[in-house]
């Protein structure tokens, strides 16, 4: 077999195991049961073991099963989305910005719209950091300017226009209802109409957050969970001189 | 209960300090009202209709009250005169003003101000009445079941849909639950108006309205009876509009009132003058419906380190205790807040959070204390997120907490869904039994590491407590010793709505409700 | 929609929300994730969410995942597939015993092969019985013997031969590698070689036991995880009443 | 570490009951000899080979004295003989005995007395010198990493195929097991040979070959450098080879040996007589090679119920201390098995846990003991199951294992997989470092539940040791004291296998490491 093709591996190789867990809306029954076994054979899947089944509600079921998934995938064709940073460290950041940009950048970083989170977008600026990086504005070369959380789009690109940004973070945590859609878009829209979304580079991050998604909305890039100031800081510098064709 | 010994001086010092704070504030307030406690006043009275672009009457009211620059002397007397003259019910003569039809600046000379006065007291009387109808029929309901064993078991629904909330409470209850909170929609507490009607689109919760608030009443009152326990109902006061919250609370019979003398400034940025005043009448509402208050000093550890600023914690519940009874709070209506937030990493963690739960026990031995499990360090291995609920759940009995939230293995993923507050509460049931009385049989050595970290927490609570007396509680907060958050006094969401009590300004539910 | 359909429910009637855990073979990082991903959209999933990825091995990733399932079934078209046992009790059972079969009946138990647990079949046989609900030998009406484990299928027909047994009762709790099948198997052939294939009721129990199952392996029934003695009595009863032309 | 109060002189006396109970199983052991036994001493001289059926030839040698009816002389002299014979090696010399080139009816006569009994001496100092080297060197690989803090994080891998083992085993101790076991496939402790080469088709386990031993042990030795931190190895003795899966152990340097004196008798109905001879020369052989047994006390639960049979696990404990003293064990490597095994809706159910868990601590407090994790009440609700093994990796830490079995989220579903072994090991690890130290904070109120518990458990046991020691030990499991299981003295597996020795037995390894 093509070794490039995988599966789930249980305890043994290609034996496809996985778990799931899920409620059914109906009631607590050996129909139920069957049910959730029916169910999960339209998933792609074999040998399902419905291992628990308990009434959480008048009319649901909570489900535990594991199954064998049938189909492999090739792991060759498999192409991560990932956000190209580069991977620098905080030296050499700094070092490439002095000398081949030869001036301090400007960012600036928010929780936009209704959205309350600031531990986000303050783990990426604050000096302290996240996860033993250092955070933007630790960084000589960096001015990084931190708005907070609440701020509507309109604030954060007037401020930006202000401070000549080069780039302009914005972080997002709720997502429930797809809240966070909203926002995102709605400030690209007030960029492009206003004719600065090349101005910026433009960055969304948060903890459902790809970079698939954010570039789908019109994001240069998208940060998501426990994603280090470094990356970004990588991303920025990269970008930059990639503009300025320094690579 | 586990024993830890405290310096009684001590504990004594740091509520001394308390008070003085709180008498501060207080000392401020006094002279203050805000649009959303007129708003409250006009509720009382009965105004609880919205526009057909679904603004509240009274919102309308106190807006042309301050165009016309009359709010300082309160919406009381203005709306009395307006009921004498139209004759007709609350709803109905808001609309008349509304609509034009009667003129506020003139109602006052129309009648004779002792009449006005007279209807005043009348309406007031109702509304107070209608507070303690509500304690009144909580208490019966109460009455018809057995006594609930603390820690109650407490979980959130936040579906944004209030139909499918009630399908999951339901369903929590089933699972053992003993309270149900309503999360309110992301940023409501933003809102300078309270919606109205059944809703449908939250996100991350659903609208606070008083429709939601009574279709989930009758959805626990029935689940209720099925289970035969009784069900308590939680809603959020703390943010704009606070005392709003607080009397749509009590026309709806709800339990428990997420109610902050803080929170709201710093999580919400909302002005703190505003709140100070707004949380103060909100609280005066609880204590004569009947509604405990739960506090928010949980929050101060999702921007703080939990070891490093424990202290802040402490603080910030002796102070929520003295503004409490400045608002004749009962202690068993006290649900101060704290939490399970040291890192899962920290060696002995679990030993600092006994020492921090038992502290709280110590200093407030009658309130029901509101302990919130880990959520800052919660893994997106939600399996993981198990194991550190079910040493939470053992700190909680083992320590003998009042209300219980029980922890979701989902918290860093997304809000809860049935089958996850199901495996939450699984866990609770289980450690609750199985651990039922470890709290009588576990003592602390005197030297060892938990009983040392609760005196060395409560010594820098007492400097804390010091510093703030000193430069008074509004400047702390501007220079950031709660939550590393800093807040001016005359910034932040709201202000505009901070009045000035003119020498004539009348408040009857005030007076009544605050002796 | 047709009322009939469902899908998992996570907080929203039909959001079809699942969660998932499985490992996959390869070296954790961003490739890895995206195959989680890819994986998971082979097995009819959308808005697939990666929430966690974790290396446990050189080149093992472990993934905690949440999705929506696509596919509807149609709940009204489900069958379920227990073994019909009439959910008689044991006070009904004993008394149709006496009065439709007027003699005693005869059951005969054991774990066979090198299948130690003797815990399942005892639970079903013993006085004792399981979850409040009495064993086999309590019922006055049944004589009941339970050979305990590591039997020999030679043994238990021997045996029930011997006795004259109305019904054999099996167990089996290893599953791994289908060592329960084998077993099974073999004493399915042994007593259709013997000619006494239609003389016993023979019955197959265990936690990894369903129905179907056992009906495939040409049980007569089949019951799995949790079953209660009286309904395999249930199901005894009513199926010699049957044979009898009682009912 | 947490304490509870115990009167000495009970103890004193339970420990006196076990010694004479021992004693008087080993008055009877003494003068018999098994199959297993004498091929063991085969395998100690070299005999490591297999036909081309996979029959050890030390099976074959050992049926061809039975059937010769030279057994009851032991096999060592014969084997010696012919080796003189052969002149060649051990292997070499079993073919030719085998093959019939050597008559072993005749080969005593061959040669002298004398010498026969030198080569015999030369071969038991050789193979008593290859139990010495694995403790060498296992002593040395320790000697290379730091100490390895208790309790130990023990999981088992259970394939059926000794790659994947390896696989597992790897991935575990990279989620940080301290200790692998390879569980064996289903019903090998019944067969009466051990299997050869290296296997991949086990069900619920993988067999237990010398090959798969070395395997494994090599798979480790390479974890081991990459994780700085000793990995020890574990495998079953118990069952009709015991003393010859000790031997092989010892070849390949395991570490911890499953060996229990009745664990075969009750769970797998092997003979009480082979099993007593057996354990016996297996036990002697751990102490000599230095390799911790692991006691089986823990199953009793799954038979009987956790509270009310807590005391037959004590007595069982104190019997096997007692026995593996007469093999002269030392404290360091009497892995005394118990269970947190109670039933999760028990109410305090986690307080008899500790209190069981502590009385064991008491009893043994030098001998490292090895707690398992609850398996029968497991929960097919996976999520459920970890909330009880978070509980059970408090109850480990708070009281201060020795060895600590990780419980698995699927215990009640299936033999483990790499994820789930990774879950199990994340929730033992965060407990074991948040609530490090707690056994040095918490004292037990003197009259509590836990205390009242282990003295009651105690006092049982004492009652119970009284009457096995009245009857016989023989005798009181033909009534079904231990797990309620009844087997009889003459009846199950491997009777056949128990020898009379004669008066001119010889096993000069037996005469060396039992002194
Ligand atoms: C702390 C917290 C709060 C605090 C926030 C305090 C503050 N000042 O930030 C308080 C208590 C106020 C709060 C309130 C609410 N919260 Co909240 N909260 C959390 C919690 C516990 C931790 C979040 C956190 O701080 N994580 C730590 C940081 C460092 O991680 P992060 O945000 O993922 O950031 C990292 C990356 O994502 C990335 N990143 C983030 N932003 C950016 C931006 C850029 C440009 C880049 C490059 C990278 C980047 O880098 C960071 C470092 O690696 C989470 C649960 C959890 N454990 O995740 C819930 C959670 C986020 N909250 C939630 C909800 C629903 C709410 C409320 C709406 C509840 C309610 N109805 O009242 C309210 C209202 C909030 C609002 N309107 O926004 C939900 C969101 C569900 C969802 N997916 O939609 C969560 C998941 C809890 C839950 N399971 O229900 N919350
Ligand atoms: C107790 C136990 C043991 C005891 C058995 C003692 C005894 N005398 O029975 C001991 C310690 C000896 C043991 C040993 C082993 N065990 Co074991 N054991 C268990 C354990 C913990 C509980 C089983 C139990 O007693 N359940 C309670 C009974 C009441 O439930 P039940 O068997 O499902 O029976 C119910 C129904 O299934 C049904 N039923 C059962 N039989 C029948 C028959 C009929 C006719 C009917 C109608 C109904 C019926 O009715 C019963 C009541 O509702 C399970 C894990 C678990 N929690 O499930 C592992 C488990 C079953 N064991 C397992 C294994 C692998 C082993 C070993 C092979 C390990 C090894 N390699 O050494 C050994 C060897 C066993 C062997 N050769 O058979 C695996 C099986 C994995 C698999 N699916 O293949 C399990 C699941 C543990 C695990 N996760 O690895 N085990
Ligand atoms: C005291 C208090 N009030 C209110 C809230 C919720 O407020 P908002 O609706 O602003 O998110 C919280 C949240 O945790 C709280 O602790
Ligand atoms: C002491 C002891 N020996 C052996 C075993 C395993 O034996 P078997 O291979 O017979 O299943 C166990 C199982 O738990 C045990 O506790």
């Amino acid at each position: 077999m093509n070794k490039n093709l995988i599966k789930p591996y249980g305890d043994t190789l290609n034996d496809g195991i996985i778990q799931l867990c899920f409620t059914l809306p109906v009631k607590n029954s050996a129909k139920a049961k069957k049910a959730a076994a029916v169910y999960l054979s339209e998933l792609n899947l074999e040998e399902i073991r419905i291992v628990h089944c308990h009434r959480i509600a008048e009319n649901f079921t909570y489900i535990v099963a594991f199954a064998r998934a049938i189909p492999f995938i090739d792991y060759s064709k498999v192409k991560a989305d990932e956000a190209e940073t580069g991977k620098l460290d905080f030296y050499k950041i700094n070092k490439l910005i002095k000398e081949k940009l030869m001036r301090k950048i400007v960012v600036v970083g928010a929780s936009i719209g209704c959205d309350a989170h600031s531990v986000g977008i303050d783990a990426i600026m604050n000096m302290k950091g996240y996860n033993h990086d250092y955070g933007l504005e630790r960084y000589p070369q960096i001015d990084a300017y931190n708005l907070g959380a609440q701020i509507t789009c309109e604030e954060l690109v007037s401020y930006s226009v202000r401070v000549n940004a080069d780039a302009v973070l914005v972080s997002q945590t709720v997502s429930a209802k797809d809240a966070h859609i909203g926002n995102l878009t709605q400030l690209v829209e007030i960029l492009e109409a206003e004719n600065l979304k090349d101005k910026f580079i433009l960055i969304a991050g948060g903890p459902d957050i790809s970079n698939d998604f954010a570039c789908k909305l019109g994001y240069d890039a998208g940060f998501g969970h426990s994603t280090i100031p470094s990356s970004v800081a990588s991303f920025i510098v990269t970008k930059l001189l990639k503009k300025k064709g320094e690579i | 209960m586990a024993q830890i010994f405290l310096n009684q001086k001590k504990i004594n010092k740091a509520k001394a300090l308390g008070a003085n704070i709180a008498q501060n504030i207080h000392d401020y307030i006094k002279d203050y009202t805000t649009d959303s406690v007129e708003r409250s006043v006009l509720r009382l009275y009965g105004v609880d209709d919205a526009d057909d672009e679904k603004t509240p009457l009274c919102n309308k009211i106190v807006d042309i009250l301050k165009k016309e620059k009359l709010i300082n002397s309160g919406v009381s007397k203005y709306f009395a005169a307006a009921m004498l003259k139209t004759d007709s019910h609350a709803n109905k003569t808001a609309e008349m003003i509304i609509n034009n039809k009667i003129d506020l600046k003139k109602v006052l000379s129309m009648q004779s101000l002792e009449k006005i006065s007279e209807k005043e007291q009348t309406l007031a009387q109702d509304a107070v009445s209608v507070l303690d109808r509500s304690k009144k029929v909580k208490n019966a309901k109460k009455a018809g079941f057995p006594l609930c064993e603390k820690p109650y078991r407490y979980v959130i629904v936040a579906t944004g849909n209030i139909y499918e909330d009630c399908t999951q409470a339901e369903s929590a209850v089933y699972s053992g639950a003993d309270i149900i909170a309503v999360i309110r929609s992301t940023a409501q507490s933003l809102l300078d108006y309270i919606p109205s009607g059944a809703t449908t689109t939250g996100f991350g919760g659903t609208y606070a309205t008083q429709k939601n608030f009574s279709i989930m009443r009758s959805a626990l009152d029935k689940i209720s009876k099925q289970q035969k326990r009784y069900i308590r109902l939680v809603n959020y006061a703390s943010g704009l509009c606070m005392p709003e919250i607080a009397v749509c609370s009590a026309f709806e019979d709800l339990d428990i009132l997420l109610n902050d003398s803080m929170y709201g400034i710093l999580f919400r940025d909302i002005n703190m003058k505003r709140t100070f005043i707004d949380q103060h009448f909100s609280r005066l509402i609880c204590t004569r419906a009947d509604i405990m208050i739960n506090t928010g000093e949980d929050n101060y550890l999702t921007t703080s380190d939990a070891v490093e600023k424990a202290h802040s914690v402490t603080a910030s519940q002796i102070i929520n205790e003295a503004m409490a009874k400045q608002a004749l709070l009962p202690d068993d209506l006290l649900g101060l807040g704290h939490a399970f937030e040291i890192d899962p990493e920290m060696e002995n963690g679990f030993l600092y959070e006994l020492a921090h739960a038992m502290l709280a026990k110590k200093l407030f031995p009658n309130a029901p204390l509101k302990y919130m499990p880990p959520t800052k360090h919660k893994s997106r291995d939600i399996f993981f997120s198990i194991c550190m609920d079910t040493m939470f759940n053992l700190a909680s009995i083992a320590t003998n907490q009042g209300i219980h939230l029980a922890g979701m293995p989902t918290e860093a993923v997304h809000t809860p869904s049935m089958s996850e507050r199901h495996q939450a509460l699984n866990s609770v049931n289980y450690v609750f039994n199985t651990a039922k009385n470890l709290c009588d049989e576990i003592e602390f050595k005197k030297d060892g590491i938990i009983s040392k970290r609760a005196k060395q927490v409560l010594d820098s609570t007492i400097d804390l407590l010091e510093k703030i007396n000193k430069s008074g509680l509004m400047s702390a907060i501007s220079q950031g010793w709660f939550a590393q958050i800093k807040r001016e006094p005359d910034k932040g969401k709201g202000f505009d709505g901070v009045i000035k009590k003119s020498e004539n300004y009348s408040n009857p539910v005030f007076d009544i409700i605050s002796k």
